[in-house]
């Protein structure tokens, strides 16, 4: 772990083009500062790699609406309308990912695994152009690895060594995107000293964090 | 009692004591109304908290606690949390009980079709592949026609949410269990006659020598 | 959850034959009441999917003294010498994998994963009779799901509806097999009312558990 | 100074701050002993703490913490439990930045063999093949022979390990590094020669035009 950084200070290690996985469900445990600051940068051409696209002024949205992502991978954009319109427009490229295989798709990607072999997806659409993979009898679509440049991260509780936990629904993509992010970029409610959080308590250990944000004014 | 009650309460009496069960956003979520908390039921949404509770008291929503519609909820005592490659773990390795979807149409293979519909919404599956593939038993809760359409159709022409066969489909006006042999009609409405049934189905039923009125759930 | 067994009867569920994943690395971690129980009832033939065989008198290594396993799958069987003469003498029947392949293999039947790709063992006799499988220009080795009968569990903390958390280094295998056995038995070190363990502290929630050994006497 | 030792100083060198470490048991254990607290190293066991510490005071061992060779540990303040597939999947998906192992052979082609002796060892390769196929460094600490026998040898003897090339051997006499062209000889141990290292290696090695002597860590 290197340090807490301001959150435009943190918006500046992204640049053009980067792919981007975000946390967060619905928003709920989405790093809104830290997309905040992206959206002031205004750096585009942005990959988002997340579970949705939230709703226009939340989260992820905010990306969407200020027009910097150029590809979205995701499970669901339903409730944006922005993301739907764009995307029928052609402006974002979508690539839609059942929300089981997307987040083992990224746990792969994070823990050096080649892919995984799920029967979600057979004979449906998902399966277009993906290698069927025979075991025991049954048959699996074989799903790639996911990584991506950045993992931005919402967090409960960072101490000063970066490690991290998350509270209730709010974990959701946070902990594995952490394995998959080149770097990583952790937007905690709270900086604790450590010791705050018992090593049993820890869900993203700071090794994996490259940088915190410092905390909100 | 109007039609999404009536489904709703139908549903419910499925719900065993003691089973995980998932509830889709919409109608689904509904179910849990009528499920008593002495039946010992964790209700679970994709997002990730076993033992979603009601919504919580005002000026007491936490935004760290949502159901997978993004709404306030509670949680029950004994909830955990999970991530989300746990939660799909749970759908996907069969150790979720139940689930219930709403459906845009089941076929007479008992195949759903409810994340698309080509050229005009194209939301994304989210969860509801997995859920379908995977979970212990696939309830579909949903109205029997749309727009005067029957949702009960020979054979789907929207697109497949999952090879799975469904097990059981719940409607405004009729129970029906897809089998290997077609589509079985179980239960019908309350007041509601065979041939309205079938009058407003375009698949083919198989139709039992008894088919009783449902019981509802209170 | 369906309540508290005590170990004999906890025992007596477990069939001539059974698969039984148990947690513990060296016997830290392991439920040793529960094995103790399973010594004393002696039922054999037993398949013991676990990460290693500890050490005679200690954990699984009690099962192997007492002639009960007919097969082991685990990563290390080095320090059990009474494992290593059991095999050479053709007693004990043994599949050894790489440790990360094999709590891979566990959790991807645990989660209906129909299997993983990893890099490691290729090349090396670990790669014997496998799919080897390209992606991206990679190759991996296609390595399949593992259950059990039974997963046999060590617990930190159990609460009255099953949930479990467990204490530094004895998590190890224990959150993972409890995904994958068809039943699923926890020993732990104590039981304490709900709401003692809040929700973001449970690593394996109650609903995954189908009973709790009762409190050592 | 005896040979263990020796090596283990040498490796410690190599430990830069704040990187997270395996250590393997046996000698490379023996490394921890030399790196200052002050560089923020989290050691990992691959049994699942990241940030183990010294043995504990007298009394104070607990069951539930120990090492890879079930001996007891502490942990230090920042640490972090995790349980196997975490802790595999930091080491496969290349977030351990070193490795430091046993080694029964390395080879020109800087392939390693170290958990099998056909017919006579067959303990397991553990977490072996994971951590040099996955590590971000891979760094042998072993012997340079064993009961007279060369452990540097032209072509592997024994079962590998795994695909990937080891970074850096360092034993009793020498550092050498595994490359493109062959094993390059890069230290020689205090007071050895390079004529007593070559008598002492069946392997060819690569010798720069400077060889300069072993630095090691207080």
């Amino acid at each position: 772990m290197k340090g807490a950084l301001r959150p435009e200070a943190a918006a500046a290690l992204i640049p053009e083009g980067a792919s981007l996985m975000i946390g967060g469900f619905m928003a709920v445990g989405s790093p809104e500062r830290l997309i905040d600051a992206i959206v002031a940068r205004g750096v585009g051409g942005l990959t988002v790699i997340a579970n949705d696209t939230a709703m226009p002024g939340k989260g992820i949205g905010k990306l969407i609406s200020a027009g910097l992502v150029a590809r979205v991978v995701a499970s669901h954009i339903g409730l944006n309308p922005e993301t739907q319109a764009r995307m029928i427009s052609g402006e974002i490229e979508c690539e839609l990912v059942p929300q089981g295989t997307l987040i083992e798709r990224i746990r792969a990607g994070g823990m050096g695994l080649g892919g995984v072999l799920t029967p979600t997806g057979l004979a449906t659409e998902v399966e277009d152009g993906k290698q069927v993979i025979e075991v025991e009898g049954k048959r699996f679509l074989l799903e790639t690895p996911l990584r991506a440049d950045f993992a931005l991260i919402g967090a409960w509780q960072a101490d000063y060594v970066g490690n991290l936990n998350y509270m209730l629904t709010a974990h959701n993509f946070n902990p594995i995107i952490a394995l998959a992010g080149r770097t990583v970029i952790a937007e905690p409610d709270s900086i604790v000293p450590v010791g705050v959080i018992p090593p049993d308590a820890v869900k993203t250990p700071g090794v994996l964090v490259d940088h915190l944000l410092i905390r909100a004014a | 009692m109007d039609a999404k009650e009536l489904i709703a309460r139908r549903v419910a009496r499925e719900i065993m004591p003691g089973m995980l069960v998932n509830l889709g956003i919409g109608l689904p979520s509904m179910v849990a109304t009528y499920v008593p908390a002495s039946l010992g039921v964790f209700f679970q949404a994709e997002n990730g908290v076993i033992g979603l509770g009601a919504r919580p008291p005002e000026g007491m929503e936490d935004r760290h606690l949502t159901d997978a519609g993004g709404g306030f909820v509670s949680a029950v005592p004994g909830a955990a949390s999970i991530d989300s490659a746990m939660s799909f773990g749970l759908i996907r390795g069969g150790h979720l009980d139940m689930t219930v979807l709403g459906g845009l149409q089941v076929d007479e293979a008992g195949h759903l079709a409810n994340w698309k519909v080509p050229g005009k919404m194209v939301p994304g599956m989210g969860g509801a592949m997995d859920l379908v593939t995977g979970a212990a038993r696939v309830i579909v809760a949903m109205q029997h026609a749309a727009k005067g359409q029957s949702k009960i159709v020979p054979k789907l022409t929207l697109p497949l949410t999952a090879l799975r066969r469904v097990d059981l489909v719940v409607t405004d006006l009729a129970v029906i269990e897809p089998g290997e042999g077609g589509l079985i009609l179980r239960e019908r409405a309350p007041g509601v006659s065979l041939d309205e049934i079938r009058a407003a189905t375009d698949a083919a039923l198989v139709i039992p020598g008894e088919v009783p009125e449902m019981t509802l759930a209170d």
